[in-house]
């Protein structure tokens, strides 16, 4: 499922809506069905980063399924 | 079968087979590749390279006609349209040359001629039968007509005639307000013509998100491009050196165009006829061949890529379904292209581009109240004003979700839906793109504005 | 402090500067800016957007001088620089007419005059003390001289006066082959002016990657823009219509270079002195006001932004500080900023664009053999081709790990920046990248392929 914001979005004080993930981590834990709000974040800022992602989906450090 | 002559065969050397055949031998599979024309087919000969660089010699002209604006004093004397031809054809010769090294290169069998599919994993060139383990489909697509209107290459022509064109028409009606048809436009007006573009719909550019329409239209008003929407084609009398073009509109009532040339860009069908995929049983609608979302029709082992596959008729849709279909017979599962998120670009005079859901689109699809949308006008973007074009980039997101549609129009904004495609396609909120200030002063600036903008912060808009 | 007369209070109305006040006070804080000059600084009136300015007018005069070779005949008459200098002012006026409205429009008290740190929380103006419960400082830059060499605004001058002149020189010496001196060197090429560029160090734009040097530096001398690298200014004798210009290269043998004007062009210093942050206990280094990576000096309540602070003096690192300074004393807590992912484009012809890491700074970060790279050539890039301009897109990623580099060379490759600051600064792999097929026929694709490339799946390259 899409991650939601941390904090919901006010309109003044948008600016402090912390997604839990870069957007290319969401995008691979939605391809891989890992649900972030599962994790426990080890990335900076409190964020999931790629490794938390790919070891709850048992996958291979690089991630990649389309490498030749 | 016993022994196939090929692990890929391909049927049609277009953006979408030439693209499979390049990645099928990448990932050590045989290819072969069956070829009539020339390989790269539509996209590389008559379509994508070709009108772009008739563009570009517009955009050259029209810079040099308006550049006392700019304090350079220059005239434009006319349009050289041997010259024009001369560089087209040298664009498409070299990059011709650099796609027949690299379909050599990776040791892909071109076979030349006619080919028919003559069994489910067999195609017949030239009374030669050739087999594959897969078979993908890919003969792309031509120019439609409409009924009762002929093309006769002379008079009435389309998109392929145009672009041999030897000389610049001094008035042009083009039936289509599509892409094909607003690219021609703008073109010939930049060279001199005058140019009226009927279009059945009640906007040009129709696929795209209404805002855009609306621009684009105000755009070609200024360019004094005449265009009639929600206006049907009746009739066309062609005579020696003209044509009379019978219109009619939303009431019915009649008016007739003339003009030197109409250009017929209502559309472009299928090349399926006569190939024999009905034969083998390859389920098919309206002369289009229908696919799973993994390209897979019907047949076992059969695919189909490209045009001839119902959606987004563009060159990268078939570089990417090419692609997708090799890895899939390389067992590699590659994740189903989403299709709204492959990016859309007419490279008119100003450019039309979009990637994801229109705003009515996203409305349906999550409810109005379920988004957002904000427009941040290239009226206060730098770079923008220095190439004084006008346009918008306007962002459609779920609310406290991500981004699902961005359309832009201005001059060379085509450029800019490459980030838009990623933060479309990586499902980036506004809030992600927002703390990323962009280049000053770039147009791609604009998309960072729009992104704060949405995400409650605008830097250099109003709030 | 009994009741100080703004929460924020800012000094200097620069990029740095009215971009923290526009964002305070959309976050419901009470601003002062203190300017002397025009809001808008340096970027708006004598930076960025005037030079863009002329550098597209240069773009123009090219186009019109080459435009036979796209089948446009024209001729080029000459620059009218009159007619430059008016439309580069116009487009300075209507941005700076939209940024003081939008300045006004938010409530931001503008307080014109020169200001000085009078207290720790205090700044003077004509007289009168103002305090801030917080004071940003915002003075920005201005240009540096060598010792010896003295600017006298006619002959030997600085992007100020260049910005001013009422007409094309015949030839220039330009002292410094960085980003101000290369944009400059390749507007009055352009404009027709023989161009000699002197820079101490071996390579032109030596802040960038060594491959878009060596790219910059071929394309410089096809279009017969002269440079010497290695070579140190040594002396200049002014005359009444020329200069001589004496320079010195690495063995320390001299040589005389004539021509009409010296623009010193050697890089920016901050303007801080007499200011009064000396006495109120800022710390300093070398003219600079050093901050933490929150933009705070060492007093309390006092930030500072811009180009007076270490770093890259660019306008939107200034937005994007301001910003971030904003938000801070709001309490929003944004994150720091990570340098390297703030953009650099040299607006050149060609232009220079990078962000991330060097493939030299990437491997002393990572090890030599912690890195990747991989080179795409815009000869392969239909879209390039059609602009007839040449140059790459090269990637840096750590092995198996995100992209941490992008450098690109060629025509309008600037406006591919905002897609390459994404993947950078959302740390994308190659991987993330390949599967989003680019435009068809874009200058964006280039990056898509250099993507899929590095991912191990070239499309239109040699694997
Ligand atoms: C004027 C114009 C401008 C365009 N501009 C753009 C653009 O800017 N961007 C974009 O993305 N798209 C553009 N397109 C669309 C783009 O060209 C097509 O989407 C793309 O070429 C489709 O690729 P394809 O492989 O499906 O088919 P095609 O490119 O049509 O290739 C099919 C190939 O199959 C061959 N073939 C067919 N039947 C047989 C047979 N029986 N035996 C052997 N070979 C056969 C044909 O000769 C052809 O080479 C444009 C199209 C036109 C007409
Ligand atoms: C020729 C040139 C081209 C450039 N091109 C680009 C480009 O393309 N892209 C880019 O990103 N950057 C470019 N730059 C750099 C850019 O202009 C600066 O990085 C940017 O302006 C820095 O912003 P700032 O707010 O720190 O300072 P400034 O813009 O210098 O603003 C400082 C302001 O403070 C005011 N001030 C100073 N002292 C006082 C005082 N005592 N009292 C009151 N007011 C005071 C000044 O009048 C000025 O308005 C260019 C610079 C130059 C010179």
């Amino acid at each position: 499922e899409t991650p939601v914001p941390s904090t919901p979005a006010a309109p003044a004080a948008a600016a402090s809506v912390q997604v839990l993930a870069k957007p290319p981590v969401r995008k691979l834990a939605k391809d891989l069905g890992v649900d972030l709000r599962s994790l426990t974040p080890t990335g900076p800022n409190g964020t999931v980063s790629r490794g938390d992602v790919e070891a709850a989906a048992g996958a291979e450090p690089a991630g990649v399924s389309t490498g030749s | 079968m016993a022994d196939p002559d090929f692990d890929v065969l391909i049927l049609g050397a277009g953006s979408g087979g030439y693209a499979c055949a390049l990645r099928a031998a990448q990932l050590g599979l045989t290819v072969g590749l069956v070829e009539k024309g020339n390989v790269g087919g539509t996209c590389l000969h008559v379509g994508c390279i070709p009108t772009k660089a008739l563009l570009h010699a517009a955009e050259v002209a029209d810079q040099t006609r308006e550049s006392e604006q700019f304090g350079v004093r220059a005239s434009l004397e006319g349009i050289d349209m041997a010259g024009v031809n001369a560089y087209k054809d040298g664009v498409v010769q070299r990059l011709f040359k650099g796609l027949t090294g690299l379909i050599k290169g990776r040791g892909i069998t071109v076979i030349e001629g006619a080919g028919r599919l003559t069994g489910p994993r067999e195609v017949t060139v030239d009374g030669k039968a050739w087999t594959g383990r897969h078979v993908v489909l890919a003969s792309g697509s031509s120019s439609r007509s409409l009924p009762g209107l002929e093309v006769d290459g002379e008079r009435v022509i389309t998109s392929e005639h145009a672009l041999r064109l030897d000389r610049v028409p001094a008035s042009v009606v083009v039936l289509g307000g599509g892409v094909i048809g607003c690219e021609f436009a703008s073109v010939w007006r930049s060279f001199g013509a005058e140019v009226t573009i009927v279009e059945a719909l009640p906007r040009l550019v129709p696929a795209e998100d209404e805002a855009s329409s609306k621009a684009l239209e105000r755009a070609f008003r200024k360019r004094k491009i005449a265009f009639r929407t929600d206006t049907r084609f009746h009739s066309v009398k062609a005579g020696d050196s003209s044509v009379a073009v019978t219109v009619e509109g939303a009431g019915g009532e009649q008016s007739v165009i003339e003009a030197d040339l109409l250009l017929v860009a209502v559309g472009r069908g299928p090349v399926t006829e006569g190939l024999g995929y009905d034969e083998q049983g390859v389920t098919m609608e309206r002369g289009f061949v229908l696919t799973d979302d993994r390209c897979r029709t019907n047949l076992e082992g059969v695919y189909a890529v490209g045009d001839i596959v119902p959606g987004l008729q563009l060159a990268h849709r078939g570089f990417q379904q090419g692609i997708f279909v090799a890895e899939d017979i390389a067992g590699l599962d590659p994740r189903p292209i989403d299709e709204a998120g492959i990016p859309r670009v007419t490279y008119s005079h100003p450019e039309v581009a979009s990637v994801g859901l229109s705003e009515a689109d996203a409305a349906t699809a999550y409810g109005a109240d379920g988004i957002e949308t904000v427009s941040y006008d290239l009226g206060g973007n730098g770079k923008s004003q220095i190439l004084k074009t006008q346009g918008f980039v306007k962002l459609v997101r779920r609310k406290d979700g991500p981004v699902v549609g961005v359309h832009l129009v201005g001059d060379r904004v085509g450029e800019l839906i490459g980030e838009a495609q990623l933060i479309y396609n990586w499902e980036g909120y506004p809030e992600d793109v927002a703390p990323l200030v962009h280049a000053h002063p770039t147009q791609n600036e604009a998309l960072g504005e729009a992104h704060l903008a949405l995400a409650g912060k605008p830097l250099h808009a109003h709030s």
